[in-house]
């Protein structure tokens, strides 16, 4: 970090902040230079040369008046309305953003992944993804600014507050407590390092190698019991997996579908929208029990089943999985069988 | 011309030309002080309409074991007081000394009666637990923070509004002493004027605290 | 004003001159005291570790400074001693309208500041000039109760001056002095008088608030007991919002009388001046939110309070430019005083500028409490008021004490202010909007150089506020003796010897003027413009 | 030497208001047992503001004031009307956007 | 008495004014209706600037709702769910407090241990009394205080290995 005069622009709103902040500099530059100038030429050409001098009475008009009131004015609706613009999308975390559980203490800020993850003072997050801190203090109000970010949010005690911010580069940015909490005030500073999505992926499992999806996404098929119902024998109450993906299913309700991703996805989190025709509607919905990155692990899990090994289904990342996805390309899940569906 | 200027009455001090403008000053200034104290005493009803709207339930409960008929009848004493406080400024609008004295008498008496029965009140509070403290305790809710809080504020602006009573039973004895003396005539009440605009104005607040906190939800949640 | 000698004749006064001169001297200490303060801090950020002090006792130097400044020094400075003195005078008065308050005003400043220097000397406090809960009512374990005592009673001490100037200027004008005769620095002070009076009572109840919560825990505050830390900041900002405006108001009327004076001209627009005044002082007080943007106040809260800022903006919008066409055309002076208007009117812009971003809501969101919030505010209430004040004290000088101060060292004084604030205040708008938060005792490294500007400013900024404490101090005895009015300027209080007699006037003044014709003072003329 | 002339209200004046204040507070004290819903509280206030008036208008003569007078009492009205108002706009639109904090 | 004439009547006293000679004052003050005139618009102006800004902010709203990305596959993920313990305290205060309780309850009351074996707890108190008045044994066996061995000995960590019931001190007594 060296001696710079403006900050880094690291987040998507750094950008519209920076914008704004423009605009008030061009106004504030333009007037002050007006001022200085009026001020500087007006006591030159009107200098008192005697001390007999007196100047004649200059009536003020109303129209002047008007005009240097009602251009600020209007200078200033724009600044309020802008202003308030940024703010809101400030305010208002996407729906889709990953959750972060902050609690601040004199003179500490704790951090907690969804995923179990804490973390003192530090905060590791993927970039591209919008971030939402949900936040609380033990003892007095302190407040969460991150420079880089743009953003900043008190954090009160016995209540949450909200913040959010997507990271757009990887870096390793300031994050300062920025409401006055006592004596370690100015000791209650951290870092966020932003990571580029691999690397992320990497540091939420321990630095061991990640794995691709798919396999991250048999791990959560059993650690939700996925296969207590769906076994890889096709027996049960529940249809087989093996080899769903892009076979058309027969719903009771007599229409047909193809099992693509969404699909696949509906059937995680809305399971009663569509149900496979001889199927009870016995499967419970896992809304609110799995992540975004949850629902893209187990649906690639789920294709990955009954492939054959070494041909993956489509080539590269398909359209419905985002950008940050590493690479897709099938690995042989460990207990996949190729046997082929039974219907 | 000049020595005549610095000469002094009560009714006209120095710096005023005549007592017109002298009472229309002290007037005015006391109506000035006045809305000082509404804003005073604003910050506390501030807090009160916030929390209310917050916990209207615990509000209502915790108000409910106020006793609304002695909070009645020590806002009828102080109407009273406020009338015979009246009569007593009327009596200086006429330069009638001993009535003066009569009314400020039993303005001091009612205010008097007025503090008991606040003390009353109070210790009633204390014996009951509800004053807040390590042995606060509100029967029937298990949100003892909020009831607290009601009962924070009720002593904290009654504690106020009694301060204020206690001033003004001072106020109302020094104008006694004064009228006793002899110092106001028909030409010159202003004082007691004023003092009764301050009683009359503590009256006020009384007239508000009343209802917001013994009143509310007094006829208890739907059962 | 010298009409009795002796310590008892000026403790039992009840002149109003004498007041403001007790007046001058309380807060005169109490800016040094405070700019100890200051000067500790700015050493203190000279490093980035925290090396010349420890962290609790940067905390009770920014808290105590801050208190010390607001309080006890600019919030009494202009209305007291300057007001005090002239007000009365200027409307043609004998005195103000409740003489022995104004002394008990006096009074209560230097209890209450007895209370405040109590609490800096058995310990300090270090809650921040802003008390905010629940670190000030469970957390703290500094002086804070001797420190909200000290400045709740100064607060009876600002009520009371702006009671007694409202009643004197509605019922004490001289015959002829209607109100739109009055001198623009009697409107100014009218205003700052209506903020006192309405605002400085819900100060006084929030310290009382405090102490309750501090002692009996009774939860207002307090969020296990159901209370909210962010109802502490509705009530403290209610105040200190217009508290501000208090700190401005005085110096817009004494730049109104100098801008004027020295170009010899009525001020521009002189009505719209006047209603100015009076809508910063009403609109000042629907803003205060702006202090809680980002402290959990809800969002639609933060956008009526950032619009209603916008409303402020307007009428100092509207004095700035109707004081720059004031000099349009008119016979401009360079002495001193002009040259601290001249300060004032482009430091109060750049200041009031900046207050333009903070209102923005998603600007404030990166730069309040940080730095950037510190440079605004100081450019107002330093590179304005604080120049104002001198402003008005070198006009006055003359006309208080029959002494004129030295023109040439006065001049060097102005130029060393003015550069010397801005080196010291124009880097830390910077340092703001980089990320530098405020309050911080120890920073990260990459500040420091912009740390280091504004501390060298700092230091040449101390040698210009000593250069006047000296000569003033030293015109008393050896400056060149004054006539009445050597400014030949407009307004009653040229009228009368100087120092003016005790009563002001032996034969109270008929006004037939507006109130700035300068045909009335400049002898024979020679016609201009 | 001019004249001033001062109002003085009867006794009779002051009686009736004084009854009317305690009629005033009965009847407060009696409708707070009905259960009117959200209106308790309207009601509540209206008698009491109804009070304020007999109070201010007749005892403390408000009646026969200055005009300047009757703006400054408008005036303490208006401002904590605004201290309430504009608080309140923050208390009771917390959470407007469902996201804790805002 | 004069007072029983002027019970019934309004009335208005003329009073002599009494003046300082020579000096005067301005009688005329402000326009009090176009101050009143002003306040009023002041007032209408915040009214309306209430809606406006509830306006504006329903727009707001809705813009910001309309750019969401839409969920993929149709449903959103509502990934709101809370990370595995041990989760971050918010108020260890209040947990610290409850486990100090539920020693506390523990320490201070009877109770069985083991109902089969025959052991039982008494309050610490009754326990400092009783191993006072019974003494501990004069010579010191195998280890110390082997009369004690029994007795599980409470300390600042911990109420000791025989006293703690398995899970914890917040395990047992139905406390959460
Ligand atoms: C004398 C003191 C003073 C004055 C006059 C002002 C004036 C203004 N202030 Fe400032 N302010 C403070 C002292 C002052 N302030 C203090 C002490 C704090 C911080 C307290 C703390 O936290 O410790 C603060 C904080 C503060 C904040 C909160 C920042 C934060 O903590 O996040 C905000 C936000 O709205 C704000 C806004 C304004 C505005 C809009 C004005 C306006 O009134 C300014 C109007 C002036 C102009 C606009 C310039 C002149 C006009 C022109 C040159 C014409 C062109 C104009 C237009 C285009 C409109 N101020
Ligand atoms: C009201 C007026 C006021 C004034 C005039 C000043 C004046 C100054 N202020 Fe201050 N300031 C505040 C009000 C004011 N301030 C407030 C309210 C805060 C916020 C507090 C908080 O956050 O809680 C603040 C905070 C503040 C900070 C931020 C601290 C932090 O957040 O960590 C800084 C940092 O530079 C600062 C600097 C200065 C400087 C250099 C001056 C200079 O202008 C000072 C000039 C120097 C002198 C006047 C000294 C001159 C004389 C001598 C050295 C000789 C002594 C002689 C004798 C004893 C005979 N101020
Ligand atoms: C309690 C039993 C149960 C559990 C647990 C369960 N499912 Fe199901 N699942 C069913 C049943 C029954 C159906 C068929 C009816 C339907 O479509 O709703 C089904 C259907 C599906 C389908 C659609 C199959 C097709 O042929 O169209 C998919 C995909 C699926 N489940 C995935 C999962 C995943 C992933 C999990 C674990 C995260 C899971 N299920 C857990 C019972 C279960
Ligand atoms: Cu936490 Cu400052
Ligand atoms: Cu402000």
């Amino acid at each position: 970090m060296g001696f710079r005069l403006f900050p880094e622009q690291a987040s998507t709103i750094s950008f519209e902040v920076d914008h704004l902040l423009y605009f008030l500099l061009a106004v504030a530059i333009f007037f002050t230079v007006l001022i200085f100038c009026a001020i500087i030429f007006f006591s030159i050409r009107y200098r008192r040369r005697s001390d007999r001098e007196l100047p004649h009475a200059v009536h003020g008009g109303l129209p002047l008046e008007i005009a240097w009131s009602v251009i600020p004015f209007g200078l200033t609706m724009v600044m309020f309305t802008w202003g308030a613009s940024v703010f809101f999308k400030e305010s208002r975390p996407p729906d889709n953003a990953m959750q972060i559980y902050v609690v601040a203490k004199q003179w500490m800020w704790k951090l907690q992944h969804i995923e179990g993850q804490r973390e003192i003072n530090e905060l590791h997050i993927p970039v591209g993804r919008p971030v939402r801190l949900t936040m609380t203090s033990e003892d007095v109000i302190h407040s969460f600014f991150v420079p880089a970010f743009r953003t900043k949010q008190d954090v009160l005690p016995g209540r949450y507050t909200t913040t959010w911010f997507q990271a757009v580069k990887p870096g390793k940015y300031h994050l300062f407590c920025a409401e006055y909490c006592g004596t370690k005030h100015s000791g209650m500073i951290g870092w966020i390092y932003a990571m580029e999505p691999r690397d992320y992926e990497a540091w939420l499992s321990g630095g061991r190698a990640m794995g691709s999806l798919a396999e991250n996404g048999e791990k959560l098929f059993d650690d939700l019991a996925c296969g207590n119902c769906h076994k890889p024998d096709g027996s049960g109450r529940c249809p087989n997996l093996v080899g769903l993906y892009g076979k058309n299913v027969q719903l009771a309700s007599g229409a047909v579908v193809k099992a693509d991703e969404a699909y696949i996805r509906e059937s995680i989190l809305q399971p009663t929208a569509k149900i496979v025709a001889g199927y009870q509607p016995l499967m419970p919905t896992f809304q609110g029990l799995v992540t975004e990155e949850g629902v893209l692990q187990l649906v690639e899990y789920i294709k990955s089943l009954g492939e054959k090994p070494g041909v993956p289904e489509g080539s590269g990342v398909t359209p419905a999985l985002n950008r940050e996805v590493p690479n897709t390309q099938a690995t042989r899940p460990s207990n996949a069988t190729s046997t082929p569906r039974n219907r | 011309m000049a020595s005549e200027v610095h000469v002094e009455t009560l009714a006209v001090r120095e710096q005023f030309d005549t007592a017109s403008q002298q009472k229309n000053a002290s007037t005015l200034g006391m109506w000035v002080f006045l809305i000082t104290e509404i804003m005073f005493f604003g910050g506390m009803f501030l807090a009160y309409t916030a929390y209310r709207s917050w916990y209207p339930n615990v509000f209502g409960a915790a108000s409910r074991t106020l006793n609304a008929t002695i909070g009645a009848i020590n806002t009828a004493v102080l109407l009273c007081s406020s009338y015979t406080m009246v009569l007593a400024v009327r009596a200086g609008q006429l330069g009638r000394r001993k009535t003066i004295m009569l009314f400020l008498v039993l303005t001091i008496i009612l205010g008097f009666v007025f503090l008991g029965i606040k003390g009353y009140e109070w210790w009633e509070k204390f014996e009951e637990h509800h004053v807040p403290g390590a042995s606060f305790h509100l029967e029937g809710t298990p949100l003892q923070g909020q009831a607290q809080l009601f009962f924070s504020l009720y002593f904290a602006m009654t504690g106020l509004h009694a301060l204020h009573m206690v001033v003004g039973v001072g106020i109302m004895s020094y104008l006694l002493y004064q009228t006793y003396v002899g110092k106001y005539t028909a030409e010159y009440y202003t004082p007691i004027d004023v003092g009764g605009l301050y009683w009359h104005f503590v009256d006020i607040i009384w007239i508000y605290l009343f209802p917001l906190l013994y009143l509310i939800d007094r006829h208890g949640p739907k059962p | 004003m010298n009409a009795s000698y002796g310590i008892k004749s000026w403790l039992f006064t009840k002149d109003h001159k004498r007041i403001a001169l007790l007046y001058l001297a309380t807060i005169t200490f109490f800016f040094f005291i405070g700019g100890i303060f200051a000067t500790l801090i700015r050493i203190e950020l000279l490093t980035p570790k925290g090396d010349l002090v420890s962290s609790d006792t940067y905390n009770k130097l920014f808290t105590m400074h801050g208190v010390i400044m607001v309080f006890f020094f600019l919030i009494p400075s202009i209305p007291a001693t300057l007001g005090n003195f002239f007000i009365p005078m200027m409307i043609g008065a004998r005195d103000l309208a409740f003489p022995r308050i104004n002394l008990l005003s006096w009074y209560l400043l230097v209890i209450g500041g007895l209370f405040a220097i109590f609490a800096m000397v058995a310990g300090g406090v270090d809650t921040g000039w802003t008390f905010y809960t629940p670190y000030s009512t469970s957390y703290s374990n500094t002086w804070v109760i001797a420190t909200a005592l000290g400045i709740f009673i100064a607060g009876f001490s600002s009520i009371l001056t702006g009671l007694n100037f409202i009643v004197t200027v509605h019922t004490m004008r001289a015959p002829g002095m209607t109100w739109f005769r009055l001198p623009l620095m009697v409107w100014s002070n009218y205003a700052t008088s209506l903020i006192q009076v309405l605002g400085t009572p819900v100060l006084a109840i929030t310290m009382v608030l405090v102490f309750c919560e501090r002692t009996f825990h009774i939860g207002i505050f307090d969020p296990a007991l159901g209370g909210d830390p962010v109802l502490f900041q509705h009530l403290f900002w209610f105040y200190s919002h217009p508290a501000v405006y208090i700190m401005v108001l005085p110096g817009m009327g004494v730049i109104s009388e100098l801008i004027s004076v020295y170009s010899r001209k009525a001020v521009f627009g002189y009505g719209f001046v006047a209603f100015s005044s009076v809508a910063i002082a009403v609109l000042g007080f629907l803003v205060w939110g702006h202090h809680l943007f980002v402290s959990g106040q809800s969002l639609y809260a933060g956008m009526v309070f950032s619009f209603l800022s916008y409303f402020v903006a307007i009428p100092s919008a509207i004095k700035v430019f109707n004081w720059t066409a004031t000099l349009y055309k008119g016979s401009i002076s360079f002495a001193t005083p002009m040259l601290y208007a001249f300060g004032f009117i482009g430091l109060f812009t750049i200041g009031g500028l900046t207050g333009l971003f903070v209102a923005a809501l998603g600007i404030d969101v990166h730069v309040t409490d940080t730095y950037f919030v510190i440079a605004h505010f100081h450019y107002i209430m330093v590179g304005g008021t604080l120049m104002a004040y001198l402003g008005g004290l070198h006009y006055w000088w003359p006309k208080i004490t029959g002494r004129m101060y030295p023109e040439g060292w006065a001049k060097l004084s102005a130029l060393i202010i003015f550069l010397g604030f801005n080196l010291t205040f124009f880097p830390q708008f910077i340092l703001g909007y980089l990320g530098m938060p405020r309050r911080y005792h120890a920073y990260s490294d990459e500040f420091q150089v912009l740390h280091v500007l504004s501390t060298a400013g700092a230091s040449v900024l101390a040698v210009g506020y000593l250069l006047p404490a000296i000569y003033f101090v030293w015109s008393l005895r050896y400056g060149q003796v004054a006539g009445a009015n050597p400014w030949k300027a407009t307004g009653l209080e040229w009228q009368t010897p100087s120092p003016p007699p005790p009563h002001n006037f032996e034969e109270t003044p008929v006004v037939t003027h507006d109130a700035y014709d300068y045909s009335t003072t400049v002898g024979e003329v020679i016609e201009v413009g | 030497m001019s004249e001033r002339t001062e109002h003085v209200d009867s006794v009779a004046t002051y009686t009736i208001v004084w009854v009317s204040l305690l009629i005033a507070t009965a009847v407060t004290s009696a409708v707070a047992f009905i259960d009117l819903g959200p209106f308790s509280v309207v009601v509540a206030l209206a008698i009491a503001v109804l009070k304020m008036l007999l109070v201010a208008l007749f005892f403390m003569h408000v009646r026969h004031s200055t005009k300047l007078t009757r703006l400054v009492v408008m005036g303490g009205l208006m401002w904590l009307g605004i201290l309430i108002t504009l608080s309140m706009a923050d208390f009771i639109t917390r959470g407007w956007i469902g996201v804790p904090g805002k | 008495m004069a007072e029983n004439r002027d019970t019934h009547d309004e009335r208005e006293v003329e009073l002599p004014e009494i003046e300082r000679p020579g000096v005067h004052h301005e009688e005329k003050d402000v326009n009090v209706w176009a101050v009143g005139k002003f306040a009023i618009a002041l007032v209408l102006i915040c009214i309306a600037a209430l809606f406006l800004l509830f306006g504006l902010f329903r727009y707001f709203q809705a813009r910001e709702a309309a750019l969401q990305p839409p969920p993929r596959g149709g449903v959103n993920v509502d990934a709101r769910r809370l990370p595995p313990s041990p989760r971050l305290q918010d108020a260890p205060i209040l947990d610290l407090k409850q486990m100090r309780d539920a020693e506390d309850q523990i320490l201070g009351s009877y109770g069985w241990v083991d109902r089969q074996g025959g052991i039982v707890r008494i309050p610490i108190d009754r326990a400092i009394d009783l191993l006072a008045q019974r003494g501990l044994p004069a010579r010191p066996q195998a280890g110390p205080q082997s009369a004690a061995a029994d007795v599980s000995v409470p300390t600042e960590s911990g109420l000791g290995p025989k006293m703690m019931p398995p899970g914890g001190p917040l395990s047992s007594s139905g406390l959460k």
